[in-house]
């Protein structure tokens, strides 16, 4: 027993696997609140990250929508950003480029696999999607997440994650080119999240990632306007995290491929939550706005829970609550 | 990728002193044990209010900076986190992000006439503009361009107006007249016939948008700090931007981030 | 304008009207967070409200959930009451009495209309919802709020919520029988909320309040247990205000009855926001808990602000911001 | 209606003073000026923290009650809330929704030989109670039916010990046996071979199931405290019930408001 303790505390083992990629740990970041890494590589050691997930890419430079584009609720708050990205090309000359030295220099240093690469892809057709997934075919990319749940870009995006047939559809012809294996990324925007789930697995994706945004709006009374020039915005933050938390549950209960999870984690016991319910892995989101250092204190809080509770490898909790 | 890579956190501050200039508008000085580096003019930090109901940090110039890890900040009670930030006591602590933004290009401006522009709560971050423009420029230089600085406040409850001038000669202007120049900043410059050889300025938008045009029409520098919703502060979520004239190196749209980019900028290349 | 200005200062005028029925203002109490009344009357005068809209009521008394009920979470709250009420007898003898004295006294001392009397109603068949309606034709009440969205109850309810021909066919079915107006309370646990409001319209609904509850979850990750006994319950406060507003907003737009709405009302403030967005009357939810005197501090507020902006009627302000 | 009818409310209620009596055990005195009534023993009140993202009262029952509008709490660091009522400092202001619940029936306990049992943070609310019965109980009656404590800790870390002496005869029990009797509070009834008419007892459930069943099988009264999450505190979201052994007069089922027809009850008519 002694022994035992000793070992996990030497090193509970916090890694987990994806789509067949092995994950040092079971924390990313998620997509559009960290940039590609690079902002935030002034406040955090990017290399203790479980991985990166980049802000959503396009086949071409997006602008996004007009300001303010962001806006503050109570523990939460709003964004239509609107996917502004400057395209695939300059995505890969540049914050590929960045990203990749991380990896080669965990290598290198021998200190562990280093942070994963996730890129975060999206298009208003499944034209654009596909273009995106070729584009990234040879680069140091290690996983997909497809992003058909952006509830601020007018044209197409989350319609396709409203309805399973369109779902399993744009899952289906993503996977027949993609090179990486491919993460399908849910809204909470829909009526039964399970089916959603079910339909991305169905049309082969090797795993699902939620939740999304909840679609939300704030009107400035004074004014008399709508705080966001695009009226409506994604809801994210703590705010959300019961209503991610029973979606993450209800979807790892209706699909065998992992579940990653996220909506208002901010600490350690907030990924557990979602890893308790049936996550493999966790992304921190806002959070990072309000602290920087979020993600890495969620691995070390989580490293401290599996010793305090003896817990040998971060797997056998996912699901462990039904 | 080793620990020396981190060089910006969220910092500890304990509040020194606390006071009220004028109505709503509040002076916080701060020491911050680990601050990162000096600060420059124009340059704000992140303020985190107590609130766990309140995530974002609210954005605010840096207005003086002493020694001894020493920063000032004037701001305005505009909402509830202002109003929850404004509850401070001297030896509380609170937490700052930063130091943000890229600031006044002090370094260009040396021993040029350089003509500062504050309305209303745009007017702290001129303070340490004028402080290190007036260190910056050597003796004879001195007078011959002092720095000049035209203030504009709604009416006769002013802030900030006497320590401005141990640094620049300074001319007021009110809306409603009760001192100074009645109208804006730039009645205030046209009025006292100020010339200059750049200008740097602050304040709401539709001042900014006449500064614009008054320095276009000059044919003179012009440097505008702008203000936009934020929610990182670091450039990571691209919340804050500005339209600009042309393709920026970062978006590759004609999109570019006030928090990070920003948020002073030449004003030529935005487009407001 | 200066006489102006004192006409409204004297009395901005605040009423509204719903399927017919004046309310002095457009403030009510939303179903399950103020009982019957009786128990906030040591709080707030309950002769200032708009209406007080009771606890739902079933045709037999309900058991509920087991507990714990009830869980905080960042600015909001999860609730899985599951319903528990004495059944409709007991509720007219007993509760209808005690709401029907501030009626009848307000009458009396020509103070104005009082309190409007709404009652909530939940069956897990439509015969059931059929019976207490048919129960309630003679009593003194003004509106009935159908809960065809509690999800906290297993069997029904809220299914009927989540499809639009199941909900229209339930409120035709009401309204055949129904002798007071009623209001169709809606599930924002949807895809398209405005489908659902359009439903409850085509159905002959006089009006749809919304919203209920966002279904989810909370997990004690140091038990490794749900902390509600149900497992899952419903959000509710300020956390969901955003939802609800931009919800609020889009049922406005879908339909011509009138709109109630409610989700996180805390404040004054946060009443015209759904307002501006489209609603004709608000409810005021958990935020009592939080101050008893929400709702009269909301009427008071609104009152200010009408004041302060010259509005002379509150229901001008409604859909205002578009 | 008129204004006449409104008794309770949510009252603003001064620090008077914030101390730790032992590990992660604070007591809060508060001054409560537009304090409704005097608070009964087994009573409790809400206790707001001062975050905005945590909007539900913490029921925290009253531990003593003096003049002058004063109630002391004492209670358990245990989670987020309580964590930031710790913080409280003397002089500044908190709020209370309260009077809150039903409390111990004194009246009925008067001159009978009464047994109080408390454990762990059940404890706190046992000292308003010995207090009143023993300022209840007259001369003679007060030696021959004394009031008997019995409270049980963890450990060696006790608080409120003294207090009691002062109004009770005071019987300890600590898990670890290093004070008292090792055990429980029942394990030191059984040992120290204690009689009484009656029971009152507050502390965690198994405690609470072990000491209904004693006084079931002694066939003395017994009252019990129990504990649920709340959210409204005064009985209108059903959200704190316990299961009853018959039907209760307000909710016709078999379900009954802690907060409300609570939290003491009489042992037998619940279901626990
Ligand atoms: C670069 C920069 C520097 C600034 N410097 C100063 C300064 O030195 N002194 C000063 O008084 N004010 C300054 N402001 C404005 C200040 O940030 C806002 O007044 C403040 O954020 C309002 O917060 P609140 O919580 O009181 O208002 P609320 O309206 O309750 O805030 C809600 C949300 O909106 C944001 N917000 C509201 N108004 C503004 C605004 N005008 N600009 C940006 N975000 C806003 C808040 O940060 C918060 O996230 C600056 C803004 C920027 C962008
Ligand atoms: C009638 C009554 C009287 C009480 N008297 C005392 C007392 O005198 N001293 C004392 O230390 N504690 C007392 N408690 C327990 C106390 O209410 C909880 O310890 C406290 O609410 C924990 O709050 P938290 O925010 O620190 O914990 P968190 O776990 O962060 O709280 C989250 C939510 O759960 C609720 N909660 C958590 N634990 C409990 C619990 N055990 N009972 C009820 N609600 C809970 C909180 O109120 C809050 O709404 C009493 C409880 C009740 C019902
Ligand atoms: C500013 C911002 C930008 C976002 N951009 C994207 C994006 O480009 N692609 C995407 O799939 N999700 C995007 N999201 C959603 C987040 O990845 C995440 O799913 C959501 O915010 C919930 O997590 P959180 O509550 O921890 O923030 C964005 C969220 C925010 C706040
Ligand atoms: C404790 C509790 C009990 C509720 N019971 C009911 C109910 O019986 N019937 C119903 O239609 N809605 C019920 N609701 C939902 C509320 O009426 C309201 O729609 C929801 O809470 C959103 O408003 P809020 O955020 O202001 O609380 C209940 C909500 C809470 C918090
Ligand atoms: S605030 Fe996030 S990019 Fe500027
Ligand atoms: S806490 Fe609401 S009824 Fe008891």
């Amino acid at each position: 027993m002694n022994t035992d303790k000793n070992n996990i505390e030497n090193m509970p083992d916090l890694s987990v696997e994806i789509g067949g990629v092995r994950l040092q740990n079971p924390v990313m970041t998620a997509s559009g609140t960290f940039g590609s890494g690079m902002e935030y590589s002034d406040f955090v050691d990017l290399s203790k990250l479980g991985a990166v997930v980049t802000k959503g890419v396009s086949a071409v430079p997006w602008e996004g929508n007009p300001t303010p584009r962001v806006a503050e609720t109570p523990s939460g708050m709003l964004n239509a950003i609107g996917l502004q990205n400057p395209g695939v090309e300059v995505f890969c000359e540049r914050d590929l480029a960045f990203l990749s030295n991380y990896r080669t220099k965990a290598a290198a240093d021998a200190v562990g696999d280093g942070p994963r690469v996730i890129v975060n892809v999206c298009g208003h057709t499944v034209e654009e999607y596909l273009e995106v997934v070729e584009r990234l075919s040879d680069e140091p990319v290690d996983l997909l997440e497809i992003n058909v749940s952006c509830p601020n870009v007018k044209a197409g995006a989350i319609q396709f994650g409203q309805n399973a047939d369109s779902l399993m559809d744009v899952t289906q012809r993503i996977k027949r080119i993609a090179k990486q294996p491919v993460i399908m990324k849910l809204t909470p925007n829909v009526t039964d999240i399970a089916e959603m789930a079910r339909a991305a697995e169905a049309g082969g994706a090797d795993a699902v990632s939620l939740i999304n945004t909840l679609l939300g709006m704030k009107i400035d009374v004074e004014r008399r306007t709508f705080v966001l020039a695009n009226r409506t915005g994604g809801l994210s933050g703590p705010a959300i995290r019961p209503v991610a938390v029973r979606m993450v549950y209800q979807a790892a209960q209706a699909v065998k491929i992992p579940v990653i999870g996220m909506g208002g984690i901010g600490s350690a016991e907030d990924a557990l939550e979602f890893i308790l319910a049936g996550a493999t892995a966790v992304a921190v989101g806002c959070m990072t706005f309000h602290e920087p250092a979020t993600a890495v204190s969620v691995i070390d809080g989580m490293k401290d829970y599996m010793i305090r509770h003896g817990i040998e490898r971060i797997s056998d909790l996912t699901g462990a609550v039904r | 990728m080793t620990e020396t890579a981190i060089r910006k956190q969220k910092m500890r501050a304990e509040v020194l002193r606390h006071e009220t200039l004028a109505p709503g508008i509040r002076s916080l000085e701060l020491r911050v044990p680990e601050l990162p580096s000096a600060a420059r003019p124009g340059q704000f930090v992140g303020v985190y209010t107590g609130d766990g109901a309140m995530l974002l940090p609210r954005p605010i110039s840096i207005c003086d900076s002493g020694d001894e890890k020493e920063l000032r900040l004037v701001y305005r009670v505009a909402g509830k986190g202002t109003a929850e930030i404004a509850g401070l006591k001297a030896g509380e602590e609170t937490q700052i992000l930063g130091i943000l933004g890229n600031g006044y290009p002090v370094e260009e401006l040396k021993n040029k006439r350089v003509l500062l522009l504050g309305g209303g709560i745009g007017i702290p971050p001129m303070l340490l503009l004028a402080k290190q423009l007036s260190a910056l420029n050597s003796g004879e230089e001195k007078d011959q361009s002092p720095v000049i600085t035209v203030l504009g406040y709604r009416d006769a409850q002013m802030f900030l107006r006497e320590e401005f001038e141990k640094y620049a000669q300074v001319f007021i202007a009110t809306e409603d007249g009760s001192v100074g120049t009645k109208g804006n900043v730039l009645t205030a410059v046209k009025q006292e016939g100020i010339r200059a050889d750049a200008i740097c300025a602050c304040g709401p938008m539709p001042m900014l948008r006449a500064v614009k045009a008054y320095a276009a029409q000059e044919g003179i520098a012009c440097y505008i700090s702008l203000e936009e919703r934020m929610a990182c502060g670091v450039g990571a979520c691209l919340g804050c931007v500005a339209k600009t004239t042309r393709e920026d190196e970062h978006s590759h749209v004609k999109n570019t981030r006030i928090c990070t980019e920003g948020p002073v900028f030449n004003a030529k290349y935005v487009d407001i």
